[in-house]
């Protein structure tokens, strides 16, 4: 049984199957990676797990309990992180203060009215996002505004702030896309360092092999809509049936 | 029934002048992403261009009458137009009587380059600010915009009347064995208006300057990429826009007598309907004003403020908050148009 | 001290002194030299500045931390407005209760408005917000006016008549608002001092107490976790939601908050002058306070507060200036020359005065993103960057800040 | 830099400036609102409250015109104007009580807020003893109200309500302007005259507090006549266009419209009534017609050729061939060029009998001057002879019953004078139900302190 479950769900928008008959097992501690090529169903799968979109049927099970019909706040709660395609962050804001808000939700949940200490006040809060802010080798940006940052910083960022929340499933939406060579690397030593420091379930959605064969231990691959075989990176390699519906064209 | 029938035309006639303003509402905000505010006031300039023709049309030379006195007791100085004077009475007496839609004519070069020196000279540097920022600069320019056409012709409302073959109403209903007397120039205004409407969907429908804009409406990323200049042709159709609202203001003269705040009293009510209409949306637009302007006529009938006292001063709030409320995005309104 | 940092006390001690030495620091011209029109220190103005400083600020705690533009806050000044002269009608002329009951009753309004307006965004929440004030101006102007249930007393304004019950009236006590016998409209203290004139007003410092302490709690919300989820909302709205937190409640409690705000600024100014009307909700009133904090500066601690003092200066002081001011202003020029700038300014002083602030909010809006609070910072950085000594900001309109809006 | 603000603070000015400021420093406590109405300097400063912006600002700005006039009179300028024909003769011309008069200016919007702020930064700040001014009924009594509490004298300007004089008069306020009742009054004989005692009429009347009261009158007066009311509907003030308004009467058998409008929406109803062609239609045999109780000349300029032959009723016409009258359209006529409009006249009559009652009490005290006022009778001022009323401080005087003109000589030559209604007939008890019945009071004077 995996810390996430999905079963039998599909989605139609209009006319257009856009997941049919999904079924997926992510087991905890590890790294589960989604492929297919585009169109594929892999972003509206992930829209289905945070609560973006409802499947028109199956089941969504995280933890045991359903997420179906929870909004994205109450399954950030439930403990489901999302990292975006292209960061989200709070441009408005400093590093410091991208830091402190998740932090607020993980200790206070999705809502207290704390009008009158100050932020500065919160020790134990400031502590742990500085911490935090170390771990991902930024403590020297802490007072920058967000939206300077460059992009491969405001990833960091936005990772940090997942993982700020301890969360048991961390979702990854194609992390490295658009990135160069050398901050995907990073990026890929920065997710193993990750991993191994803390027990954690990633689930990443990624269109470049490189990095789902250098971290994923399983992988899904999804084609038009369908899952079409699950399996370890090894075995994916060498399966005719993936080279054929996805490597075959990508290579 | 007549009396039923009455009130949708006087709705139709209203909703056209919040149609006209609506739609050029909708082609910025679709278009160019723009909140303006100012729109109201290019209304009223419009209808001012109609009081400055006449008044150029009327310019006189004085003559002094000896047999005659004025207030004060002098001779009195008896005014003669100068086209009187040149084309006789007869006709120069009939141009005057025609300043209004001749008006047309001249309108439309001065609104299209108000519109463009608008856009040139303050909107486009206001493309990449806050929404917020965009209200702001736009109602201090329709302030700006009002205070010197008050400067110049005053607070009080100007009359503009229509020509005399246009006076009077005329049964409309007579074919149908029913008594429905309308006014011609209400019936010439709607008329106007259906057919302004229709140009600028045509244009929009069947020139390629109005695919482009059209697709620049939907993904203007993408039509961008594609080596059009959209930015070009935003700008003329800010130009359009001023002119159907500056159009929708001469014609409305003769209707209503214009005065320096006809815009601000159209302005909230025209935002209300593009927002009814669901931003960004032209049919929408089009089709919220004529909706407003017919459940308002009806409001005002001594039957509905009967059943619900006071339901005539609200009742374009109210349809406003229900609409909203049951379709987020207005009538017609297309997704994630204006959310954030 | 007071759980502010060293900053923020020091923001709030120079407005303190400045609010508290306005009678001085707005009259700085002797009461029978040329400048004397531009003085600012009587009581009815002094009030209105602060009044509506209060009005911005809580307008702020809104548009500036969420970014939500409310174009219907002058709903609840008007709420609050009759609350108030309701409470003189049927209890007393004590203002505690009035202004307690204007608070809570435009509270419980901003309840209402709020959950309505607030399930949509964007420029869908501001038309919602303003068909809600517009409703409330025509039914407060007409129709709940009428003979047979007269709420409002519509276009005259609801106001205390000698017949009104007013049953914790007792002899003794002013016929005027007061505080426990302290008349608001009594001035404590009228001060000459050669030229000068300074007049000290008990409703004047029963504002100014009311808006330190208001200013204080908007303080203390900016540099708090709350604040903090405001301007996380505004900026990031998706990152929020995905982070766990619930934005609604967050920006209902901030409505409310402003509400209440407004509210309150409604109470007092029915308490400085016991007549509500209608007009002061109309939608042009909500723009005002739009423009009060745009032109300020959004999202700044003072800048609302800034933008509410010289938009009621422009109001109060230039729509008084006349032609016979003019021209005695410039009567010592030359006859031909004085009648020539007479020409040049008359259309933008008196009864121009609209034009003039017109054209102002679209240089400020056009150059001056950020309000008059960003006008001071380029300033200040101007200072500095010739070199010179940056001096210790003294007024908090030079006060050279980064960023406006960090908590730190 | 010349004078030009001093107020009755100037004695203190002076002798403090004679201190030459090191002087050390004088300090009262008091517990007073208004500073004691009593101006020690050489000059006496009224305030001028009139709508500078917003819709009323034409009409605003030709009060101004008759306020500066007057002041110009007051102080020996000009050629005197009314001060010749004015049967009282204290004035002199030397100020008011050898004081220069002086004047300070405000704008109300058009709005009670922004008027009694506008009244009270005069009255604070520069020092008024009197203000004056305005274009609306909500406008006058709201400042009215004000004026009572700081304990000056408000003389009211153009304001129609019954209310102003009625159930909210006020011991320190006067009108001197016309009121619904008596537009009323005035026009009912003047209507059945015309147009017989068997009609039935058919109201549109602005939905707020000036248009209920004006409605009242006039269908009080005309049923008494005879006439039936049909209907009577309320617009909203925000309207622009009154087609669906107008569209109703049609079928509703009235054959006589009221337009109980004023401004913008009288221009505007009165348009769209013609437009619809209601003139031209026959109802119940008769000719339909069209009545607007109150008009004015500027407003009547924008409804054009649509109020020719419309019958209403107005406080003063610059037509009229009384000395007075005569006297003050040429001296305004001569400085400003064109006539002066109603509002204009009984904006510098009041400032006059003002000045007049000032003289003859022989002080500035509002209670004093106020006791001058009361019960005063005057003639000369362009009405016949005039009496203020002590009871409810308002006017009684002659009433103007005018008529769109049909072959209009110039364009300020719109209304002819149809019947002048002795003030007689337009007299009513000071407890007339419509008017606050015996529970309406002036209350205590107030002098200030």
């Amino acid at each position: 049984m995996g810390i996430l479950e999905v079963k039998g769900v599909n989605k139609r928008f209009g006319g257009l199957q856009a997941l049919g008959d999904v079924n997926l097992s992510v087991a905890e501690n590890t790294v589960h990676a989604i492929i297919g090529p585009n169109g594929a169903g892999k972003s509206t799968l992930l829209n289905c797990l945070v609560g973006k979109l409802i499947p028109d049927t199956g089941s969504v099970m995280f933890d045991g309990q359903s997420v179906l019909g929870r909004t994205p706040y109450e399954i950030n709660q439930m403990g489901i992180s999302r990292v975006f395609q292209t960061p989200e962050i709070f441009g408005d804001l400093t590093v410091f203060e991208n830091m402190v808000i998740p932090a607020f939700a993980k200790r206070d949940g999705s809502f207290r009215m704390h009008a009158f200490e100050s932020v500065a006040s919160e020790k134990d809060i400031v502590a742990h996002a500085e911490e935090m802010l170390t771990e991902v080798n930024m403590q020297d940006k802490i007072h920058m505004h967000a939206a300077s940052l460059s992009r491969g910083d405001k990833r960091r960022l936005e990772m940090a702030m997942c993982l700020l929340q301890e969360p048991r499933l961390l979702l990854l939406d194609e992390p490295t896309a658009g990135m160069a060579r050398a901050d995907t690397n990073n990026t890929i030593d920065l997710l193993k360092e990750i991993k191994e420091k803390r027990d954690i379930t990633i689930a990443i959605i990624e269109h470049d092999m490189h990095v789902v064969f250098s971290l994923a231990d399983r992988i899904t691959v999804l084609a038009q809509g369908t899952p079409l075989v699950e399996d370890s990176p090894e075995k994916i390699r060498g399966n005719p049936k993936v080279r054929e519906a996805y490597l075959g064209e990508a290579a | 029934m007549d009396a039923i029938l009455l009130q949708i035309l006087n709705g139709l006639d209203k909703g056209s002048a919040y149609a006209l303003i609506a739609l050029g509402l909708t082609l910025i905000f679709g278009t160019l992403g723009v909140v303006n505010f100012a729109h109201g006031a290019l209304f009223m300039l419009g209808a001012f261009c109609a009081v400055t023709l006449q008044r150029l049309l009327s310019l006189s030379y004085e003559t002094i009458d000896e047999t005659k006195t004025d207030f004060l007791g002098n001779p009195l100085k008896v005014k003669t137009p100068y086209v009187e004077g040149w084309f006789g009475p007869e006709v120069g007496g009939a141009i005057i009587d025609w300043a209004v839609p001749l008006s047309v004519i001249i309108a439309i070069p001065i609104m299209v380059g108000i519109g463009y020196a608008m856009e040139r000279g303050l909107i486009k540097h206001f493309y990449k600010r806050p929404h917020a920022d965009q209200i702001l600069v736009t109602f201090g320019l329709a302030i700006v915009l009002q205070e010197i056409v008050k400067y110049f012709f005053g607070a009080n409302p100007i009359q503009t009347p229509p020509p005399d073959a246009l006076l009077g109403v005329v049964n409309i209903g007579a074919a149908f064995g029913l008594e429905i007397a309308y006014p011609i120039w209400r019936m010439v205004y709607f008329l106007f208006s259906v057919a302004i409407i229709g140009g600028v969907f045509s244009f929009l429908q069947f020139t390629t300057f109005g695919m482009v804009v059209r697709a620049g409406m939907a993904d203007r990323e993408t039509v961008g990429l594609l080596g059009i200049d959209i930015d070009k042709r935003f700008t003329t159709m800010f130009g359009l826009a001023a002119a159907v609202a500056g159009l929708a203001g001469v014609m409305y003269g003769p209707i209503n007598p214009p005065n320096y705040h006809m815009g601000m009293d159209f302005l909230v009510l025209s935002f209300v309907v593009v927002v009814v209409g669901g931003m960004g949306s032209l049919p929408g637009a089009v089709l919220a004003g004529f909706m407003l302007g017919i459940l308002e006529s009806f409001a005002s009938t001594t039957w509905a403020t009967t059943t619900i006292p006071g339901i005539n001063q609200i009742i374009i709030y109210l349809v406003a908050i229900i609409v909203l409320l049951t379709r987020p995005r207005g009538l017609m309104g297309r997704k994630g148009v204006m959310e954030d | 001290m007071l759980g502010l940092n060293k900053k923020d006390m020091t923001l709030l001690i120079v407005v303190a002194i400045l609010t508290l030495l306005a009678p001085f620091i707005l009259n700085p011209f002797p009461v029978d030299s040329g400048m004397a029109q531009f003085n600012a220190g009587y009581p009815d103005l002094m009030q209105r500045f602060v009044i509506f400083g209060i009005l911005a600020i809580g307008f702020n705690i809104l548009f500036g931390l969420t970014g939500y533009l409310s174009f219907g806050h002058a709903a609840f000044l008007g709420v609050g407005s009759y609350a108030a002269v309701w409470m003189f009608k049927l209890l007393s002329y004590n203002v505690v209760p009035a202004i307690l009951f204007s608070v809570i009753l435009a509270g419980l309004f901003s309840v209402l408005i709020g959950y309505v307006s607030l399930r949509r965004s964007g420029i869908y929440f501001s038309i919602l917000t303003l068909a809600f004030a517009q409703m409330s101006f025509a039914l407060a102007y007409s129709v709940l006016s009428n003979p047979k249930f007269n709420l409002t007393n519509g276009e005259t304004g609801l106001q205390v008549y000698a017949d009104d019950p007013q049953i914790l009236h007792r002899d003794g006590l002013p016929d005027v608002p007061h505080l426990f016998g302290w008349a608001m409209r009594d001035n404590f203290l009228e001060l000459k001092l050669g030229g000068w004139e300074f007049t000290f007003n008990n409703g004047y410092y029963l504002c100014a107490a009311i808006l330190l302490v208001v200013f204080y709690l908007s303080i203390r919300l900016f540099r708090s976790p709350f604040g903090l989820m405001l301007r996380a909302v505004k900026s990031n709205q998706q990152r929020l939601n995905y982070t766990g937190l619930n934005p609604k409640p967050y920006t209902l409690a901030a409505f409310i908050i402003s509400g209440m705000y407004a509210g309150l600024a409604g109470g007092l100014l029915a308490s400085m002058d016991p007549l509500a009307g209608a007009e002061r909700m109309q939608w042009t009133a909500s723009g005002e306070i739009v423009l009060m904090t745009i032109l300020g500066g959004a999202g700044t601690l003072i800048g609302p507060v800034l933008g509410a003092g010289f938009i009621k200066y422009f109001e109060n002081i230039f729509s008084k200036i006349n032609d016979n001011v003019l021209h005695q202003w410039f009567s010592f020029m030359p006859d031909g020359m004085e009648d020539f700038l007479v020409f040049i300014v008359h259309p933008f002083v008196g009864k121009g005065w609209h034009l003039t602030l017109g054209i102002l909010f679209m240089l400020v809006v056009t150059f001056l993103p950020g309000g008059l609070v960003e006008g001071g910072q380029r300033l200040g950085r101007l200072v500095r960057s010739r070199g010179k000594k940056p001096e210790d900001p003294k007024d908090p309109e030079h006060h050279p800040k980064e960023t406006p809006h960090v908590a730190e | 830099m010349s004078k030009f603000n001093v107020t009755r603070r100037g004695a203190i000015k002076t002798t403090a400036a004679a201190g030459a400021g090191l002087a050390l420093p004088t300090i009262f406590t008091s517990s007073a609102y208004a500073i004691t109405n009593n101006p020690t300097g050489g000059s006496v400063t009224l305030g001028f409250n009139v709508p500078q912006t917003g819709p009323y600002a034409d009409e605003g700005a030709d009060e101004l015109r008759a306020y500066e006039l007057a002041v110009e009179h007051l102080n020996g300028g000009g050629d005197g104007g009314m001060l010749n024909t004015f049967s009282s003769k204290v004035l002199d011309g030397t100020g008011i009580m050898g004081k220069k008069v002086e004047y300070v200016t405000g704008d109300t919007q058009t709005k009670s807020d922004a008027a009694r702020a506008s009244a009270k930064s005069m009255i604070e700040k520069d020092g008024a003893i009197m203000i004056t001014g305005g274009s609306s009924s909500g406008v006058a009594i709201a400042v009215q109200g004000l004026c009572q509490e700081a304990g000056v004298i408000f003389m009211a300007g153009l304001t129609h309500s019954n209310d102003t004089t009625g159930k909210d008069r006020k011991a320190n306020g006067f009108r001197h302007f016309f009121n619904g009742y008596m537009s009323g009054a005035a026009l009912a004989p003047v209507l059945k005259n015309l147009y017989g005692d068997d009609r039935k009429a058919y109201h549109l009347t602005a939905d707020y507090t000036w248009g209920w009261t004006q409605q009242e009158s006039i269908a009080a007066a005309t049923e008494a006549l005879g006439w039936e009311t049909v209907n009577n509907v309320l617009t909203p003030l925000a309207s622009t266009d009154f087609s669906s308004y107008i569209a109703p009467v049609l079928n509703s058998g009235a054959d006589v419209l009221v337009l109980n409008h004023y401004g913008g929406n009288m221009v505007n109803s009165l348009t769209n009534a013609v437009q619809f062609g209601l003139r031209e239609k026959q109802v119940n045999g008769k000719n339909f017609e069209i009545v607007v109780p109150l008009f004015s000349r500027l407003m009547a300029r924008g409804a054009g050729e649509n109020i020719k032959g419309i019958v209403g009723s107005t406080n003063w016409h610059w037509s009229l061939q009384d000395d007075g009258s005569k006297a003050f359209v040429k001296s305004f006529g001569e400085k400003y060029g064109f006539p002066p409009s109603q509002a204009a006249h009984t904006c510098y009559v009041q400032t006059l009998l003002y000045a007049d009652a000032v003289t003859r009490a022989g002080s500035f005290a509002p209670c004093d001057v106020a006791a001058a006022l009361e019960g005063f009778e005057f003639d000369g001022m362009g009405n016949g002879k005039t009496l203020y009323r002590a009871e409810d401080h308002q006017c009684f005087k002659d009433v103007l019953v005018v008529k769109g003109k049909e072959n209009p000589q110039s364009e300020f030559d719109l209304l002819e004078v149809v019947e002048v209604t002795p003030a007689a007939q337009v007299t009513y008890p000071p407890n007339h139900p419509m008017f606050g019945g015996d529970e309406a009071s002036l209350g205590q004077c107030n002098n200030g302190a």
